[in-house]
């Protein structure tokens, strides 16, 4: 499969108390055309900030250093003037939110906001651009589309306008859509109905699907490949069933373990101690080193580099490291 | 934005009217009638003194006034008949006609029904008539007015010498009440259906008698004033305020030189000439030829006069400098660029501005309510001393220096210059300034230091005034603080206008501020200010002193109706050494006026006692529209720079803006 | 819809009736006729004149009761001042000045243009001058500009009204001269020119709060979860402020533009006293040197049917501006 | 009038340190304050001189001697503050107007009697206009803050037996403040003033009437929305009676919102007074009083612009601080609710 994206010392930094506090840490990974990556860590750890930076829409007072590299298809994001930038929004990236119940202008009907999208790209008429639009509601599933063409945002169920921000993502037949927590807000029955949806679009149109989530269930529904983050940097990356089953990362393994569903009835459900450390002030080294139960004395004074486990699974930690010297498997 | 400012200009009148002779005036408050018998202010006298004529006029040059001959052929002389009434004759003019007005076709379709009337040629036939000629029963008409009680004319009272005048308003009143289809009736048919005015006389339609019941000799000031004017019963009748038509005070009628043309009584008052005035061939009175060249042809010289409404003085003025006002009195903010040690600035001498003094008879004071236990009559000699200390320490020199610009004559008496019984040289005593002995006083009055034995504290007293802008307050503040230099506490009580009626009505006051402008210019127009008959708690009369002395009131009973004669003086300086020791006042100033009058208005002559003389004026339209574009260059250049700052400050904005919306 | 409308209007009237009921108390009660009458009629007239001055504007009757008619009779509680009280101003009847005996309505009508020519270009002035400024400043936000606009801002708050038509008469009357001092005249050709500089003063005396107000406004929207949306669609940052950001704003604006009614009709009161402006605000302030109370009343009750007029205004407006609220 | 301006100085005091105490002992507050110290340090600065002002001008007691060669002989028996006792303004006089720092009279350049001495020149009477711009502080915060002290009761009362107790209640108090906030504010104000007179109190009581309605308004909002979260449900299942609950639950919740209408209040008392002044009913002392005193100098030819500058400035110092604090604490405490402010 032709490489899509390719995203290297991705930084994002803020304005802190003490001068500028870096949150996302050089980030680097590629995506192949078609398929579908997740970025998985918990809240906070930067995974929705890197889908930003991606299209360039880091909020005031946020900037994304000037050393970042995001190659489209061989064209670099970064060096875009900012109407061409805006060109590439919608068109070749598109991106829907967590929070669909805010995310639609409440004073606008569903139907011309989806217009909207695609007349910002291509000049065609009213009637022909309400068909295609009624044409895309049928597609993402929302019955009666000439009916739901006319109503508010108000007046659509959370799963509808979901389904009417995919309609408007998918709208320009993107080659990248970056769902920042698609289905987080919505509740279970509708959650699955959405992902059966994400995979059926992925499917038809190719189109490649950055997924940000924290929730593994869903990563096991939809991902093929899967990146951990935690604390701005990655710490992990791999197919699907490596990171699921064989997590290498103390901190994935920690993850996983915590899962409900995993753990037996009656047993106390296992946590990681410790909390996630702030941006302001960094631990020196392996960042999740001061939660780790396998924290060497390097840890805490080293960032430990990607280590290459095998084609398709690497893990920045300077205990596999060692296990690997020692020959264990 | 620029456009706007570089096609700007602020001549604020049509500009047709460059070159037409028409007079441009300010006023202040619009008058609140028109009504002859009733108009009493200033403001309204200026609109009603040139559209009403009355029996006698002034000579417009003569100084002191000088009474002439109007609608009247001659100025008559009191005849004394054996039953001691006193009889004036007076002859009307032939062939003077009212100004044009709808009103009179009532008098076309009256004449028809009651053929007894004076029968009226028309101009031309067929038409209906818009004028008729004055005769004396339109006079007989304006005095009944004076005492019809509905009319409720302010100066009534002072008629009330003409024999069956009293009578006439009585019967009128009871009629009324009586008979309710009566009161229906327009006034003239009532004033007909009731009998007349005994005392006014008709020998035929140009000859009429007044008779008096007692010797009154301001009788004749009053003729010369629009309240005695004819009225046509036709305007009365015809303007009722019905049916959309104006009330006749909104719509005067007169005999004068000019007609009201437009009457907004927020904006704007236009006068214009009047075709019918006077058309009996007659060259301009003969009184007016020192007033150069143009005395000889026929008056009035202006086309129009336009009033507009300025509420704020200074803004006013402003454009007075402009050269948007004809002429303007000078306030007292820019009085020290116009006017340099008493004559004319530099800088308005060049402009080509004339300054007009006169002293208005008036004058202003203050007053002790001589009721009051503390500092009135009932204090005695103590408050007789504490009165004149007090009145010992205001310095009417510095209070002209510092509020008035130096203008205003100091007042002794209550008699203004320019009236019989002003003695330029009489100083009295209790008006030099002279703190020792006022401290002396205080002393003797048992008030050491101002110190009150019974509070231990300072005398404390209450000053009332109704003026609560602040100018007037600094005023005030000043009496203040020369009272407290001998320590006299006096607390300021600026009340709004209906409480300080309150404290007047019931005496409930101790110091108060307080003016008086003749209605005419006899003394006796002032000292009946004193006269206890008046008092202001006993009859609600102007006395608002309420000072009540015997002696007082016997030498004004004696002083009011004698001629001008020595006796007369000498019962004046009397009153005047009593005003003196008892200080029922502390006398201020005359008020003098100051006015400035641009360069192109001509035959101007400032008159006091508002009887403006606008038939006389002239003005030189040119010389105005040249001298308003010299003195009205818009200064342009500050609206480029702005435009330019604003841009420049944006336009960095733009730049970053673009630059970090990376 | 139409139910609300009525039953709004039915709450306008009662809230009226209430107003009707606190300025009889105010104007009646407390102010003394007989000082009235001698304002009117003048200081050297008699007693009888004031009697009768009293007679002919209804002040002589008495107040809430009329003890002449028995208990049984209407007429008791009708031939009082309250009762005519409410009668003339429901029916508009507004009688006669007690200053100088003109028709008030008339007054009205000859003052409600030049205070319309006023306060008209100074209330749309100042909106769109306003609204439009604030987008400006909303768009650069985080810049220099946004924060040198919000201390402007609140320096031109703290400057009273008063100043600014001191200051802006004697710099562009008296010394530039771009217009006349003061005046006015209804004829066409030369009625803006003296109405340009006080629109000018009016519309920034009021820039002040009301940039303030509608910048903070604009910077809630701004940061809302849509305005990401639409940015994410590819939006240009100024059809946002303009279709997205302002459209919603819409709400706020509108409850802001009714409160601002009744200051128009209190602003114009200095600036035509000022610039000598024969409106209702200088009737006002007439009425209130001469002790004009009945003058004064009208004022203050059209003040009120303005406003209350106005809310009921808003509220029709408001489901046009937003679709989530419903009237009834 | 000596205890009572020496009176209002005590209360004054026992509020701010009450309030100062409440502020040390509770976090929520002790935090805001930092912040807020952090953000307008200048404007903090300059109204506690202010305050300091005003507190100078305020104590106030009879005794004592007065300047050397004072031309006031009545003003030794009066009570005089301690700003009075400083600039001794019975002595440091002069005949007329004189420009700043002059050495000679404006008009006629007579010497004065203490040239160079008046920093901001004398007005017509002669009395230095730096001293009644300094007294006018004292009027300026009694005109704001003893009307606000009359309008957060009422409007507090008001909106929380409205916003509690719903109702009949509500219907009755939401009829009044929509009847008062139907008249415009100025013309009720002028209407209240012709009618109880002019002075100090009476200027204060009616500028209090015309403007608690905003205030009830919000209060009345918040304490809806109050009463419906769970823990005062809780309170009340409880058995706390209604009035326990007001006073602990509600009050200290509608707190922020007083602050702010306080200090936002202030400001609009203080312009509303300017015009009253202009009207001829103000409160005399006041800076709107002297503005329209000096408004017709400044048309004089050359300028006396002294006067009105001063008065000008010091009215601007004054609200321009008030409103940056109000500003300040608006996104301190609680920016949502405010906004309508």
């Amino acid at each position: 499969m032709a490489e899509l994206l390719q995203v290297s010392n991705l930084s994002v930094t803020f304005p802190g108390s003490s001068g500028r506090v870096t949150v996302v840490d050089d980030i680097s990974f590629t995506m192949q055309a078609g398929e579908v990556l997740s970025l998985v860590g918990e809240s906070g750890c930067g995974k929705s900030l890197t889908a930003l930076a991606i299209m360039r829409l880091v909020p005031k007072p946020g900037r994304i250093e000037t050393a970042s590299r995001i190659r489209l298809e061989g064209q670099e994001l970064m060096d875009l003037a900012v109407p061409d930038m805006r060109r590439v929004r919608g068109e070749q990236i598109a991106m829907i939110f967590q929070e669909p119940m805010s995310a639609l202008n409440p004073v606008q009907a569903v139907g011309p906001q989806v217009v909207e999208a695609l007349r910002l790209h291509e000049r065609i008429t009213s009637r022909e651009a309400r068909a295609r639009v009624e044409e895309l509601f049928e597609r993402v599933g929302i019955p009666d589309p000439r009916k739901r063409f006319e109503s508010y945002p108000h007046q659509l169920s959370g799963g509808l306008k979901q389904r009417v921000m995919i309609a408007m993502a998918v709208s320009m037949r993107p080659r990248l859509l970056i769902a920042d927590e698609p289905t987080t807000a919505l509740d279970v029955t509708v959650q699955a109905q959405i992902i059966e949806l994400l995979r059926e679009l992925q499917s038809t149109l190719g189109t490649s699907v950055l997924l940000i989530t924290h929730d593994l269930g869903v990563v096991n529904e939809l991902a093929d490949r899967v990146l951990m983050m935690y604390a701005g940097r990655t710490i992990e990356a791999g197919l699907r069933e490596q990171i699921l089953s064989r997590p290498r990362h103390p901190y994935t393994h920690g993850l996983l373990r915590s899962i409900p569903a995993r753990a037996a009835r009656g047993q106390r459900l296992a946590e990681i101690s410790g909390v996630v450390p702030s941006p302001e002030h960094w631990p020196s080294g392996c960042r999740f080193a001061p939660r780790c139960s396998e924290r060497l004395e390097v840890c805490t004074k080293q960032v430990p580099e990607s280590l290459e486990l095998d084609a398709t699974h690497s893990v920045c930690c300077h205990a596999v490291a060692a296990s690997l010297a020692e020959g264990a498997p | 934005m620029l456009q706007v400012v570089s096609a700007c200009s602020n001549d604020p009148y049509p500009s047709d009217d460059q070159t037409r002779k028409v007079l441009y005036r300010a006023f202040p408050e619009a008058p609140k009638t028109l009504d002859p018998a009733v108009a009493y202010t200033t403001s309204a006298h200026a609109i009603t003194g040139n559209i009403y004529e009355g029996l006698l006029e002034y000579d417009y040059v003569a100084r002191p006034y000088q009474l002439v001959p109007a609608l009247a052929t001659g100025v008559p002389e009191a005849v004394s008949a054996p039953d001691g009434t006193i009889r004036y004759h007076f002859e009307l003019r032939p062939g003077v006609r009212y100004a044009d007005d709808a009103c009179f076709e009532l008098s076309e379709s009256e004449s028809s029904k009651s053929e007894s009337s004076h029968s009226e040629i028309p101009d031309s036939p067929g038409s209906t008539p818009t004028t008729r000629s004055v005769t004396t029963r339109d006079l007989e008409f304006s005095f009944q007015r004076l005492a019809d009680p509905a009319v409720a004319s302010p100066i009534a009272q002072n008629f009330a010498k003409i024999r069956g005048f009293r009578q006439f308003s009585a019967n009128l009143e009871q009629r009324r009440e009586r008979d309710a289809s009566f009161a229906a009736r327009p006034p003239h048919e009532q004033y007909a259906l009731v009998g007349g005015i005994e005392g006014v006389h008709l020998l035929n339609e140009l000859e009429l008698d007044l008779v008096l019941d007692a010797p009154y000799p301001q009788l004749l000031y009053w003729l010369a004033m629009p309240f005695t004017a004819p009225v046509p019963w036709e305007a009365v009748a015809y303007y009722d305020g019905e049916e959309g038509r104006p009330h006749f005070r909104d719509h005067p009628v007169g005999t004068g030189p000019f007609v009201l043309t437009r009457y907004n009584k927020q904006a704007l008052m236009v006068l214009e000439q009047n075709p019918r005035w006077r058309e009996w061939p007659q060259p301009a009175p003969g009184h007016i030829a020192p007033l150069g060249p143009r005395a000889g042809s026929r008056l009035p010289f202006i086309e129009r006069v336009e009033y507009r409404r300025e509420k704020e003085a200074i803004p006013a003025f402003g454009k007075f400098l402009q050269g948007y006002y004809d002429g303007s009195a000078i306030i007292e903010e820019s009085f020290d660029r116009v006017i340099q040690e008493d004559q004319l600035s530099s800088d308005m001498a060049e402009r080509g501005m004339r300054l007009e003094k006169s002293v208005e008879p008036g004058i202003y004071y203050l007053g002790f309510n001589m009721d009051d236990p503390v500092v009135g009559a009932p204090a005695g000699e103590r408050g007789r001393k504490l009165r004149q200390a007090m009145s010992l320490v205001i310095d009417i020199d510095e209070l002209s220096r510092l509020f008035l610009n130096g203008r205003g004559v100091p007042a002794n008496s209550p008699v203004p210059p320019g009236l019989f019984g002003y003695d330029p040289e009489y100083r009295n005593p209790y008006r030099e300034v002279d703190v020792e002995r006022a401290k002396q006083l205080l002393i003797e009055a048992g008030y050491p230091g101002g110190i009150d034995a019974e509070t231990g504290r300072p005398l404390k007293l209450g000053f009332d005034t109704p003026d609560t802008t602040s100018t007037a307050q600094l005023r005030s503040q000043f009496h203040i603080d020369a009272w407290r230099s001998i320590g006299i506490d006096v607390e300021l009580r600026a009340t709004t206008y209906n409480q300080f009626q309150e404290k007047m009505r019931n005496g409930a006051f101790q110091l108060f501020r307080w003016g008086w402008i003749a209605d005419y210019p006899d003394p006796e127009n002032f000292l009946f200010l004193l006269e206890s008959s008046n008092g202001r708690t006993r009859s609600g009369g102007p006395n608002t002193a309420n000072f009540s002395n015997a002696e007082y009131d016997a030498l004004f009973a004696e002083m009011k109706d004698r001629p001008n004669d020595e006796r007369r003086g000498e019962l004046i300086r009397e009153m005047q050494s009593i005003l003196e020791r008892e200080r029922p006042w502390i006398e201020l100033y005359h008020p003098e006026d100051y006015s400035l009058v641009s360069p192109w208005l001509e035959n101007v002559k400032p008159f006091g006692m508002s009887y403006p003389m606008l038939k006389y004026y002239d003005i030189d339209p040119d010389e105005r529209a040249r001298l308003r574009a010299e003195w009205n260059q818009p200064i342009v250049w500050p609206a480029y720079a702005l435009a330019g700052l604003s841009v420049l400050i944006v336009v960095p904005g733009i730049f970053t803006f673009f630059r970090e919306r990376v | 819809m139409w139910a609300y409308v009525v039953r709004r209007l039915l709450y306008g009237f009662i809230t009226v009736l209430g107003v009707l009921f606190l300025l009889f108390l105010l104007f009646f009660t407390v102010a003394n006729p007989e000082d009235i009458a001698r304002k009117a009629v003048g200081e050297k007239a008699s007693p009888e004149v004031y009697a009768q001055w009293l007679e002919n504007h209804g002040y002589d009757r008495p107040l809430f009761v009329n003890p002449e008619y028995p208990t049984s009779s209407l007429a008791r509680y009708t031939d009082t001042l309250l009762a005519s009280h409410y009668h003339d101003m429901l029916t508009f009847d507004f009688g006669r000045s007690d200053a100088d005996d003109t028709p008030i309505s008339a007054r009205l009508r000859e003052g409600a243009l030049p205070s319309l020519l006023l306060t008209f270009p100074v209330f749309l002035g100042g909106l769109l001058f306003s609204i439009a400024l604030s987008l400006l400043i909303a768009l650069f936000r985080d810049t220099y500009i946004d924060r040198m606009a919000v201390v402007l801002c609140v320096a031109a708050m703290s400057i009273a009204t008063l100043l600014y038509i001191i200051f802006g008469q004697f710099l562009i009357g008296k010394v530039l001269r771009w217009f006349p001092i003061s005046g006015f005249s209804g004829d066409p050709a030369v009625v803006w020119r003296f109405l340009a500089l006080p629109v000018m003063i009016g519309i920034l005396a009021s820039l002040g709060p009301d940039i303030r107000f509608y910048r903070t406004i604009f910077l809630e929207e701004a940061h809302r979860d849509y305005v990401r949306t639409a940015r994410a669609k590819g939006c240009g940052e100024g059809s946002l402020m303009a279709n997205h950001i302002l459209r919603n704003a819409m709400l706020p604006i509108l409850t802001r533009v009714v409160t601002t009614i009744p200051f128009l009709f209190v602003g114009s009161l200095l600036s035509e006293n000022f610039f000598g402006i024969p409106g209702l605000g200088a009737l006002t302030v007439e009425a209130i040197n001469g002790n004009d109370f009945s003058t004064l009343r009208t004022m203050v009750y059209i003040g009120a049917l303005l406003f209350i007029g106005a809310q009921i205004l808003t509220d029709v407006t408001y489901t046009i501006a937003d679709p989530r609220v419903r009237l009834g | 009038m000596v205890w009572l301006s020496n009176g209002a100085v005590v209360v004054v005091l026992a509020l701010a340190s009450l309030a100062g105490i409440a502020v040390r002992r509770n976090p929520l507050w002790h935090d805001a304050m930092r912040r807020l110290a952090r953000r307008r340090p200048i404007t903090l600065m300059a109204l506690s001189v202010f305050g300091l002002i005003a507190l100078l001008d305020s104590v106030c007691w009879v005794g004592g001697e007065t300047g050397p060669g004072s031309g006031d002989a009545v003003a030794a028996y009066e009570a005089r503050s301690l700003l009075d006792r400083w600039f001794e303004p019975e002595s440091f006089r002069e005949r007329s107007y004189s420009a700043p720092f002059a050495a000679e009279e404006f008009y006629g350049a007579a010497p004065l009697e203490h040239p160079g001495e008046h920093w901001l020149g004398t007005d017509v009477l002669g009395r230095d206009v730096f001293f009644l711009t300094l007294k006018g502080f004292r009027v300026a915060l009694l005109i704001g803050g003893f009307t606000s002290l009359i309008v957060i009761p009422i409007a507090l009362a008001f909106g929380i037996a409205a916003g509690y107790f719903g109702g009949r209640v509500d219907d009755a108090v939401f009829f009044l403040i929509s009847t008062l906030a139907s008249i415009p504010s100025l013309l009720l104000l002028i209407a209240l003033i012709m009618v109880l007179g002019r002075g100090t109190t009476q200027v204060c009581i009616a500028l209090g009437i015309t403007s608690w309605v905003s205030l009830a308004r919000l209060v009345r909002a918040e304490t809806f929305r109050l009463r419906e979260l769970d823990y005062v449900e809780a309170a009340r299942a409880l058995g706390v009676s209604e009035f326990q609950i007001i006073l602990r639950h509600i009050l200290p919740n509608l707190a922020h919102l007083v602050v702010i209408t306080f200090v936002l209040l202030f400001s609009s008392m203080v312009l509303a007074e300017t015009i009253l002044a202009y009207l001829g009913v103000g409160v005399d002392g006041s800076w709107g009083q002297m503005i329209d005193r000096a408004k017709d100098e400044f048309s004089r030819d050359p300028v006396v612009w002294w006067n009105l500058s001063a008065a000008s400035a010091a009215l601007f110092a004054l609200l321009l601080s008030v409103n940056l604090l109000g500003d300040a604490l608006r996104d301190v405490l609680d920016p949502r609710t405010l906004r309508e402010l």
